[in-house]
């Protein structure tokens, strides 16, 4: 059969969690091109961000993601404070990087649903779900907020974790942590599962390196980097960081990398939390921000993220840029696609994570 | 005057539709709640069935321009009147409404249309999501129909008669033919699942991949009668199933007819409903290797075996 | 990051621009060029120094020019920066030194109105293609008027 | 055996599952969980607001607006439909009178509930308010 067909994917499809056109043309069911448009949830925040002062935007950045929220106030604060030449306290900046760690193993348990519900896989997504839950439960009592916690303020944190929550965090991590292990094993074992993932949207660390990718899908094709490690942000440099890697790029090593990646992030929230320091938890900062500019960088669940902050002295920005991870796992998209089956698709997408409120902002 | 009430209440009671749709319904929930509580979750009321199909029925019909109105109507409803029709064949709990030598492949040639239906359906409504959907649907119909076919063979060679109620009499007297066949019983549910097109072989209406297949156009009433004779057909064939292998309705005197007969049903929908939680879904060509290298082979295997034993 | 062989690197292959480092916290140096030697500086960065990931183009509105940063990362930040005239804001493409950059340089293209002179897909990647009125990171783009509650 | 293994992976979890405790409740037939510090709906203690506008002036999302009679009164209001629940107005206020607390804020059909007044201010309590030497918006 040798008519093409083009299928629509999005805006509207029951694949996509968010809005983001893709137009496959496919002959029979081997997909032939793609072509990949964006802008649907294009909220204007970069732009938005200069009409409002410094603390207000706090809470705009925050929602650029609906999953990783945590992460962009992360590298926002961070820049505005080296801005101010702010010395956040140690405790605040355990307690930013136990979120930080949180918000990744509840990233990567969506995910890992995600992706089980696009390859037919209903329990994996019931079960990372569930246990996804957990994370999200301590993350609610620490911070009030589910998704989106206002845990950071420019100049430290506004939680704090008190000695009666303590134990009870550390129990509940623990049994995150066989249930992570659990699904790691559902992953390295079950049949139906690696036979949907395994050899689909292979990218070799030469593509990786030449599309500028970054986070756990360039780690998943043997490319370590890992800001977490390289650039000692937050508390980062107080840990050490086993950075979580495969080799053999397709979407199975993906999944994979992810998987080990929540194992380890449990591992170092425990070790946060057994290692806080006493102390108060911010500082204050002023309102006005003396004039320079500062680029932030910080590992988001998806990868490397980027914030460009640029003062002239008053108290709102003058510019703020946001690159996002997801925006250069897109980039290789058009390249994962091309021969594979129409019903791959799905898997390559899932397999990339994507945020398109992240990569829209 | 009386054969034909008789006959009417046959058709539209027992064992006929109004009986089936109630099984439908049952069956549905059961399901649904099965695969509730194996995924951790508390699963819908036992009314949830067949409140979301009087919703269906209540909703606006809509179809794309340019079809014909009357051949997308006529679709679900000869898919729903194949497998009302084959289900007249099938004896239940004990109660056989009609037998004749052969009904076996009257059976089974009137479970092989709704697939056709469904195809049909798919290009009749033309939208690109239909179109893929009917072809994988055929694709999948050539993967699972002649392991099924070949499966359900052997328990007629083996208790020597084409008809459903005499195997499953034979089988009653004697020794269940899942006994006997395993391999056999095990190909038939894969079968099963297969023409059901249920989790993991639901290939032609993969959610991420082309929304519903060949219902996506279809909405209201339509659809409420194309989920219908799924469900339908579900029950049907778990009918089946139990009649070809699993004995029937039973030895009379150990349980009443209708109560052995229901547990091994709800037996065989448990299988069915775990296979569904314990995969994930395959490729169509993944689906059409394993149909044609795995199971009809070892379908053929089963034959030699059940003809070689009947021999000796 | 060896700032100082990149410098000299850089100096070696752009003999007549006169560069300097600028180094602004969290480990970010700056290095300004002119707009035409962009394109042989992150050659030279990729070819002759273990510099390859391009992390993002910024592109900003400065009063007289727009301004467009190139943020590479390798163990440190490297920023290339370089200012385009706001009337005629044109640059030579990297996308075939770097293809990751192709998305970036669509963003800037779209918001700023920059040309990228040889890009592959110039289309719109986030605005609808029925945009019309001025890209919206331009000072001339108004924003409208916050809307006030209605009591 | 691993292999065959492999074919059945999830049976035992699904089987143990089946013997826990469901995760989901019959929502909004059965109760919801609410942590301690759950932001929710925003409540102020008319007692402390000296009317000083500070979370006003933080607010990311101007869902609070402050009124002033012209006579030293003052009305803070509430636009809950605009309302983000980050609770900076929390954290900007200097008297500790604004707090979110662990009520969900109900959706409602009715226009003049977009509306809440949060505190109605007299001209005394505003005197008192600048006397302890403060605002500065």
């Amino acid at each position: 059969m040798s008519t093409r067909i083009t299928i629509p994917i999005g805006p509207q499809h029951p694949l996509l969690k968010e809005p983001l056109s893709f137009m496959i043309t496919v002959e029979g069911e081997r997909v032939v091109d793609s072509a990949l448009r964006l802008g649907y949830v294009h909220r204007g925040i970069e732009r938005l961000c200069q009409t409002k002062t410094y603390v207000q935007n706090l809470h705009l950045f925050e929602r650029v993601c609906g999953i990783c929220s945590h992460v962009h106030t992360t590298a926002y604060c961070q820049g505005v404070e080296a801005l101010l030449g702010l010395e956040v306290p140690l405790r605040g900046l355990y307690l930013r990087t136990l979120l930080c760690e949180l918000e990744r193993v509840h990233s990567h348990l969506l995910w890992l649903g995600v992706l089980g519900e696009n390859i037919g896989f209903q329990t994996i997504f019931m079960y990372a779900w569930r246990d996804r839950e957990i994370a999200l439960d301590i993350m609610e009592e620490l911070s009030g907020g589910r998704v989106t916690h206002s845990g950071n303020v420019i100049g430290g944190v506004r939680i704090d974790v008190g000695d009666a929550q303590f134990s009870s965090i550390v129990s509940r991590l623990n049994d995150l942590e066989q249930r992570v292990e659990k699904l790691l094993g559902v992953i390295q074992h079950e049949r139906t599962l690696r036979v949907r993932t395994q050899g689909i949207g292979y990218l070799s660390p030469e593509e990786i390196r030449r599309y500028c990718v970054v986070g756990p899908v360039a780690r998943a094709s043997g490319v370590d980097v890992d800001l977490r490690r390289d650039c000692k942000y937050a508390a980062y440099g107080r840990l050490h960081v086993n950075v979580a890697l495969a080799h053999e790029g397709d979407v199975w090593a993906r999944t994979l990398v992810r998987a080990r990646e929540a194992i380890e992030s449990l591992r170092l929230c425990r070790q946060l939390l057994v290692g806080l320091p006493e102390g108060p938890t911010r500082v204050r900062a002023p309102r006005r921000v003396p004039p320079g500019e500062v680029v932030s960088r910080a590992e988001a669940p998806r990868g490397e993220l980027l914030y460009y902050i640029r003062s002239d002295g008053s108290d709102k920005p003058a510019r703020v840029k946001i690159r996002t991870p997801t925006l250069t796992s897109l980039i290789t998209v058009h390249d994962q696609l091309e021969g594979v089956e129409t019903a791959d698709v799905s898997v390559v997408l899932s397999g990339i994570d994507l945020c398109i409120a992240c990569v829209d902002r | 005057m009386a054969d034909l009430l008789v006959a009417l209440a046959k058709l539209l009671l027992f064992p006929g539709f109004a009986f089936l749709f109630a099984c439908a319904m049952l069956f549905a929930w059961i399901d649904r709640l099965v695969i509730a509580r194996l995924q951790g979750r508390v699963g819908p009321p036992w009314f949830q069935p067949l409140a979301d199909w009087i919703k269906l029925m209540a909703k606006e019909d809509i179809l794309p321009t340019g079809t014909n109105g009357w051949v997308c109507a006529a679709l679900p409803v000869l898919s729903l009147a194949a497998v009302l029709t084959a289900s007249i064949y099938i004896p239940v709990g004990g109660w056989i409404a009609h037998a004749f030598e052969g009904d076996l492949i009257v059976v089974l040639f009137l479970l092989s249309l709704p697939p056709l239906a469904y195809f049909l359906g798919g290009w009749a409504t033309g939208g690109v999501y239909s179109v893929i959907g009917g072809n994988r649907s055929l694709l999948q119909y050539f993967s699972y129909e002649v392991p099924f076919l070949m499966a359900l063979c052997s328990p007629a060679i083996l208790s020597g008669s084409w008809s459903i109620a005499e195997i499953a009499a034979r089988q009653s007297e004697t020794i269940w033919g899942a006994l006997v066949q395993p391999l056999g019983f095990i190909l038939a549910l894969v079968g099963l699942i297969g023409k059901l097109k249920r989790a993991p072989f639901d290939i032609p209406k993969a959610k991420s991949e082309i929304v519903a297949g060949p219902l996506t156009e279809f909405s209201g009433r339509k659809l409420a009668l194309w989920h219908l004779s799924i469900e339908v057909k579900t029950v049907v064939g778990i009918f089946l199933l139990v009649n070809a292998f699993l004995g029937g309705s039973g030895v009379s005197g150990l349980l009443p007819a209708p109560i052995t007969f229901a547990i091994k049903s709800l037996l065989v929908l448990l299988i069915l409903s775990v296979a569904s939680v314990l995969y994930a879904r395959l490729r169509i060509d993944q689906l059409a290797n394993l149909g044609w290298r795995v199971l009809a082979p070892l379908a053929l295997l089963q034959i030699a075996a059940t003809v070689w034993i009947g021999a000796t | 990051m060896n700032i100082p062989r990149i410098l000299e690197l850089l100096q070696e292959v752009l003999p007549a621009a006169r560069l300097e480092v600028q180094t602004v916290p969290i480990d970010e140096h700056f290095i300004s060029l002119p707009p035409d030697n962009l394109h042989a500086a992150v050659r030279a960065l990729l070819e002759r120094s273990d510099v390859y990931h391009l992390s993002t183009i910024t592109g900003q509105d400065l009063d007289g020019q727009i301004e467009l940063l190139y943020h590479f990362w390798q163990g440190g930040g490297l920023t290339l920066r370089t200012g385009l005239p706001r009337d005629r804001a044109r640059i030579e493409t990297i996308t075939d030194l770097i293809p990751g950059a192709s998305f970036y340089e669509r963003e800037i293209a779209e918001m700023l109105g920059v040309t990228f002179l040889g890009h592959p897909d110039p289309q719109p990647l986030f605005l609808p293609e029925d945009w019309e009125g001025d890209p919206p990171l331009r000072r001339e783009f108004a924003l409208p008027e916050e809307r006030e509650e209605g009591e | 055996m691993l292999r065959l293994r492999s074919i059945v992976y999830l049976l035992p979890d699904l089987v143990r599952t089946l013997f826990t405790r469901r995760s989901t409740v019959r929502y909004p037939f059965g109760p919801l969980e609410l942590p301690p510090y759950f932001r929710g709906r925003v409540v102020v203690d008319a007692e402390l607001c000296r009317g000083c506008g500070a979370c006003v002036r933080d607010c990311p999302s101007t869902g609070l607006r402050l009124r002033h009679d012209g006579h030293g009164g003052f009305r803070l209001l509430h636009y809950p439909d605009r309302c983000a629940n980050c609770g900076q107005c929390e954290a900007s206020c200097r008297t500790g009178a604004i707090r979110l607390v662990g009520a969900y804020v109900a959706p409602t059909h009715a226009r003049e509930e977009l509306v809440e007044t949060l505190v109605k201010g007299s001209g005394e309590l505003k005197k008192r308010g600048t006397s302890q030497a403060h605002p500065s918006t």
